[in-house]
């Protein structure tokens, strides 16, 4: 789902332009594609003039169950006030094309995802990790990758019913006789 | 301290040296604890806090700690406000060894305490102590300004009982005079081999 | 009995060569003793300075400020502060230049310290004579402060350069601009003083302001010399060599414990000798407003004198309290293309006001004062000021200078109240920036209306 | 008046007499105006910068990754710790992720209460802004003035969630607790003399020619490339692109409130700040409009403790203090998230410090930094 006021339909336009399997629900204007088409795509999205996805909001990544990678982008156009995300498969490879000649913004956020998920981008002017040294080995958001269990974390909403249960009981105790048992 | 060092310490209690000393303690254990200069060194959200401490309604400036020095050559108290990641504890550590003696650790907040509500995560250093002595933990997250001011008031306390006479218990130059850093706590060697892994030499 | 001085130091003097000492010997031990006061008196005046300042500084934002130490006032907050200073571990870097990262904190201390020696705190009037409370009358007064400041910009170099940090190093860089840069327009400032008094000793020119503060005829170099003595002593606005959000600590980023103190100590008295320099040069020294002032009593003179000085250091304080930092690239724009050449008109004037005689400037021609005219000061000071009567006498270039120097202070009067008008009044761009909004939002609505 | 020296200027200096050498200045990770852990490693020619690169992760903490260990309640709690200064925010924005893939009917009365605690939020960070800004510059009493007048919403929203920095108050459904009359009370004397106070500020510093000087013509980011940078929030307004998603793409109860967006002309750090005033007195408006409409009923919709989503994404965003926040929400239909992404504000922003900086002098970086007005907990997430 994408929270969108006036969603337009972009279907005509896209079966003009896109050459290629895709996946498109004017709905909730998602775009769901194979990385490979990604060229295509960003030539249309940012040269376009009824398109004219001037304002990339965000770009992240997530792993499936099934253990493939998607790339997640949101754009926005300011000029038109329409939206539209974009879902991409990520190949084998682990290397998408970088999104940088269009759009600056992409610059910070695919470091990002290259730190967090280890999915390359290809014509990226600076693939280096952004939080993390450069020395390190693992890709933190991948789910292969699991945080040492810490004892003392406990389970907030466990504990507080446990604590309700233990007032409800002294409450029951006091207020029945104290020689009753 | 070259003075006070040429003097028979093993004199009995009451004769004048130690009576002069004591009262030499007294001074400059008053100047010590009401000049805390505290270092400006905000990391996460209790800096925040820490921030308001020093403004207008809390005013910490009463106990004489406004001057908040940007350099730590010049400061006394290192408020280690927020949560320490092993990136930067590799900096906190420098920037500690970086003031001059006598210098005190507040450790203010859970996250420097022991890591807080990210303790379980693969980034963060799980307590300041492991790499620092400290003085005093506030607890909170994020502690009130009330409770910084308290916990200065402890390191307050603290400071008082210090003596400048060696061989005593309070000697505030013990490890420096043998020449040893503070030893680390024996959890700490969880954590530098954590920080390994993330690219980062703790030890 | 009146107490002076050259009292005290002939009965020392006295006191010593009855014990069998030699004239010399007695001259240096009380030319020790001498240096010793008055360095305690600069560190407890500092000590006093500071504590001003942070309570002050209090007022200002709205919170107590220390009182802890020493009851509510908390008047011994600085002397813990030193104490802890003393007794604090002393840290030299590694990669220090050694002997000129020592050096550097004297070589910025003394030459402050030195700068008291040339001041005159008060005058006495004994059995008729003139007594005045200085350690040394020297009569290059003026040029021997303006020496010990560049002196003073050594020491700060020095330190940025022995630390072996960049901070430091920027920050001193910084010093050596700006303070060269303002030590011109502040030796123009200073030489129309002295063009007017005639004389470059202190005494001297306090002593020619009898009729007339110098503040009255010289009033854009007041404003200059001002200016340019907050910059001297880094002080807020100026205080880029040590900006804290920019450079961390400047040219004192290293130094730790009593090294440090001693530049703090040398910044605080260098503020107090600069407002005594203000006091001395344009607002007539230990001088007060009309009798109060020259009654030759030593307590009355050095009260004024004090009590003006304080007035300085208290808008010293309230500026930091106020303004925001200057940028560096501005500092010295204003410096070189606004203060100099005001600085220069206002030497040639000063200098055009003496060659024809110009009332506003002829205080040098003012004999100097005798006890009796001293006295009858009351009546007798203010003769000098033109009267109408004494217009009707001049001469008619005589009268042309009068003229413009009437002009010339009316544009300056103006200027500087456009300015005040302008600072009191402020500028509120949000507000602006609301109405615009406002504006053409009225305009849109009245384009769909005829639409 | 400032100028911006470009690359020939630079090149032209250099060619003279003088042998000069290019200087590596290291700002950070522990610096006074840094705003926290923040290294900047400059490269400057004099005190003129050409080129400049944040280096950051000093506080990233993986809050990603845990959160997909924690079950959508102990999300708010956790997502607060990530700007600090904005925790009114941050709860609003897990929320709406969550109810978003819910199916739940919020009440309009915690609809409105939600509103009156962002917009407070809004103001009490923006004076945060205003005082660490006005240490920047070098100017101490600001902060102590915009702090005093901070207190006074910190007040507020401890009587409403009992915390003074991270409250943990609105959540899935509505809100955690009703307001209360003394809350109005004191609400409404605040709406009252807030104004009166921001003119006093004004006049304390927005006045003052150093300032002016310093602040106009600096740090210019064009419109273009702005949205191309995808900087957002105050910055992009203040480079002359009126996107304000309360307007634009509005949620909760916004497009019942009459409000302006602010917009600027130069692009500089005035116009930032210009923006960012006008906004706290907006926000007042808003305030009070919302006190004013403010409906009887229920505060909060009837949510399990620990809620059950619907498969699926989501993308939701809302104007915050900082500019835009997004969040990305995958659910596999559990009590936890598969997957939970923030786009976070200061991000964005800060990535576009180098092309704001190119060309001027190394004092004006500080005063551009404070003008985008970043929180590093919000940069390393």
């Amino acid at each position: 789902m994408n929270h969108v006021l006036d969603q337009k339909d972009f279907s005509g336009l896209f079966s003009e332009n896109l050459k290629f399997d895709y996946e498109y629900d004017p709905a909730s204007q998602i775009l769901r594609l194979d990385a490979e088409h990604l060229p295509e795509l960003f030539a249309l999205l940012a040269m376009d003039e009824r398109l004219a996805m001037d304002y990339l909001r965000d770009l992240t990544a997530k792993e499936q169950p099934e253990g493939e990678f998607h790339v997640v982008y949101n754009w926005v156009s300011i000029e038109h006030h329409h939206t539209l995300m974009v879902v991409a498969k990520v190949p084998e490879s682990m290397e998408v094309l970088s999104a940088t000649q269009y759009w600056e913004s992409a610059n910070w956020m695919e470091r990002e995802v290259w730190d967090m998920f280890g999915i390359r981008f290809a014509g990226h002017p600076d693939l280096r990790r952004i939080y993390l040294e450069e020395t390190v080995s693992f890709f933190p958001l991948r789910k292969s990758f699991r945080t040492l269990p810490v004892e003392n974390v406990r389970d907030l909403g466990g504990s507080e019913r446990e604590l309700a249960k233990a007032r409800a009981k002294a409450a029951k105790a006091e207020k029945e006789p104290a020689g009753d048992k | 301290m070259g003075l006070i060092d040429g003097h028979n310490l093993d004199a009995p209690a009451g004769s004048m040296p130690g009576l002069a000393l004591t009262s030499i303690d007294w001074v400059i254990n008053v100047a010590r604890r009401n000049s805390l200069w505290p270092l400006t060194m905000g990391l996460a959200c209790c800096a925040i806090e820490m921030i308001c401490a020093s403004a207008a309604r809390y005013d910490i400036s009463r106990f004489g700690m406004e001057v908040f020095r940007p350099s730590p050559r010049q400061a006394d108290v290192m408020i280690v406000a927020g949560t320490v990641t092993y990136k930067m504890a590799a900096r906190v550590k420098r920037i500690y060894e970086q003031m001059p003696e006598p210098k005190y650790v507040i450790s203010m907040g859970s996250c420097s305490n022991s890591g807080g509500i990210h303790a379980d995560s693969y980034s963060v250093l799980r307590g300041i102590d492991k790499i620092l002595p400290v003085d005093v933990y506030v607890p909170g997250c994020p502690p009130r300004p009330e409770a910084l001011l308290h916990g200065l008031m402890t390191l307050q306390k603290k400071i008082d009982r210090q003596t400048l006479r060696r061989n005593k218990p309070n000697y505030i130059f013990e490890n420096r005079r043998e020449g040893e850093i503070t030893p680390l706590p024996p959890e700490a060697a969880v954590e530098i081999e954590a920080a390994r892994l993330m690219g980062i030499d703790l030890s | 009995m009146i107490i002076d001085s050259a009292t005290i130091w002939e009965a020392c003097r006295s006191l010593l060569m009855g014990w069998g000492l030699g004239y010399p010997a007695a001259q240096v031990i009380m030319l020790l003793v001498a240096f010793l006061v008055v360095a305690l008196f600069a560190i407890v005046l500092v000590l006093a300075l500071v504590l001003i300042e942070r309570r002050l500084i209090g007022w200002i934002q709205l919170r107590p400020g220390p009182n802890r130490v020493g009851g509510r006032t908390g008047w011994l907050q600085t002397v813990a502060d030193a104490l802890k200073l003393l007794y604090k571990e002393d840290i030299v870097p590694l990669n220090a230049d050694r002997p000129t990262y020592f050096a550097a904190p004297y070589a910025v201390f003394m030459p402050v310290l030195l700068m008291l020696v040339v001041l005159p705190f008060g005058v006495a009037i004994i059995n008729g004579t003139y007594r005045f409370y200085v350690v040394s009358d020297l009569n290059i007064a003026l040029l021997f402060i303006l020496a010990m400041g560049s002196v003073e910009l050594i020491g700060v170099i020095m330190a940025g350069w022995g630390s072996g940090n960049k901070y430091s190093l920027i920050g001193a860089m910084r010093a050596v601009a700006q303070l060269i840069s303002y030590e011109v327009p502040l030796v123009l400032a200073l030489v129309s003083v002295a063009l007017f008094a005639g004389s470059l000793s202190l005494v001297d020119i306090v002593q020619r302001q009898s009729s007339t503060w110098a503040i009255f005829p010289l009033f854009p170099a007041f404003v200059i010399f001002f200016i340019t003595a907050v910059a001297e002593t880094n002080r807020c606005p100026f205080d880029l060599l040590e900006a804290e959000s920019e450079v961390v600590a400047g040219f004192h980023t290293e130094y730790s414990g009593m090294r440090f103190a001693l530049f703090f100590l040398a910044e605080y008295l260098a503020m107090w000798v600069m407002s005594a320099l203000i006091v001395l040069c344009f607002f007539g020294g230990w001088k007060g407003p009309m009798f109060l002032g020259e009654g030759g009593l030593w307590f009355t003179s050095m009260f004024w004198f004090m009590a003006k000085s304080f007035f300085f250091v208290w808008c010293f304080i309230w500026f930091r309290g106020t303004f925001p930092r200057i940028r560096v690239d501005q500092l010295m724009v204003f410096s070189w293309k606004v203060l100099l050449p005001v600085a220069v008109v206002q030497v040639m004037i000063v200098g055009w006001g003496i060659t024809y005689r110009n009332p506003w400037f002829s205080a040098n021609l003012i004999p100097k004062a005798t006890a009796v005219e001293a006295y009858g000061g009351l009546i007798g000071g203010f003769d000098y000021m033109t009267t109408p009567e004494a217009l009707t006498h001049l001469t008619t270039p005589e009268l042309v200078a009068f003229g413009w120097s009437v002009l010339g202070a009316i544009v300056v009067i103006l200027l500087l109240g456009a300015m005040f008008y302008r600072t009191i009044r402020g500028f509120r761009p949000s507000r602006d920036f609301q109405r615009e909004i406002e504006l053409k939002i009225m305009r849109l609505e009245d384009a769909k209306g005829s639409e | 008046m400032a100028r911006r020296y470009t690359q020939p200027d630079v090149m032209k200096r250099r060619s003279d007499d003088l042998d000069t050498q290019e200087l590596t200045l290291n700002v950070g990770p522990q610096h006074p105006s840094t705003h926290g852990v923040l290294r900047l490693v400059a490269v400057t020619d004099g005190e003129i910068i050409k080129s400049l690169e944040p280096h950051i992760g000093f506080l990233h903490r993986g809050m990603e990754k845990n959160s997909e260990g924690r079950e959508y309640r102990q999300l708010i709690p956790l997502w607060d710790r990530n700007d600090y200064l904005a925790s009114m925010h941050m709860d609003y924005m897990v929320t709406s992720a969550v109810e978003a893939l819910m199916d739940v009917e919020v009440p309009r009365r915690a609809e409105y209460i939600r509103v009156i605690m962002l917009e407070l939020q809004r103001i009490a960070s923006h004076l945060f802004w205003f005082a660490s800004f006005a240490l920047d510059s070098g100017a101490v009493t600001p902060l102590f003035y915009g702090l005093k007048e901070r207190e006074k919403i910190i007040d507020l929203f401890e009587m409403a969630s009992g915390a003074r920095l991270l409250y943990n108050y609105i959540r899935p459904g509505g809100v955690r607790a009703d307001i209360t009359p003394e809350f109005m009370e004191k609400l409404s004397k605040f709406i009252r003399e807030f104004p009166r106070y921001l003119d006093e500020c004004e006049q304390l510093y927005t006045g003052n020619a150093i300032f002016i000087n310093r602040a106009r013509d600096v740090g210019v980011l064009t419109r273009e490339a702005a949205i191309n940078l995808g900087v957002s929030g105050p910055v992009l307004r203040g480079s002359g692109v009126a996107w304000d998603l309360r307007k634009d793409e509005p949620y909760s109860v916004y497009p019942e409130l009459k409000f302006d967006i602010p917009v600027g002309e130069r692009g500089d750090v005035l116009d930032r700040y210009e923006v960012r005033f006008y906004e706290m007195r907006m926000a007042t408006e808003i305030v009070r409009q919302a006190m004013e409409g403010l409906p009887e009923g229920d505060f909060v919709a009837k949510v399990a403790v620990s809620p059950k989503t619907k498969a699926g994404e989501v993308y939701v965003r809302q104007e915050a203090a900082r500019g835009e926040f997004g969040c990305y929400l995958v659910s596999d239909g559990g009590r936890k998230p598969w997957r939970f992404h923030v786009r976070p504000g200061s991000y964005l922003n800060l990535g576009a410090l180098d092309a704001m900086c190119r060309g001027y002098l190394f004092a004006d970086l500080i005063i551009i930094l404070g003008s985008i007005d970043i929180v590093l907990g919000d940069v390393d997430k």
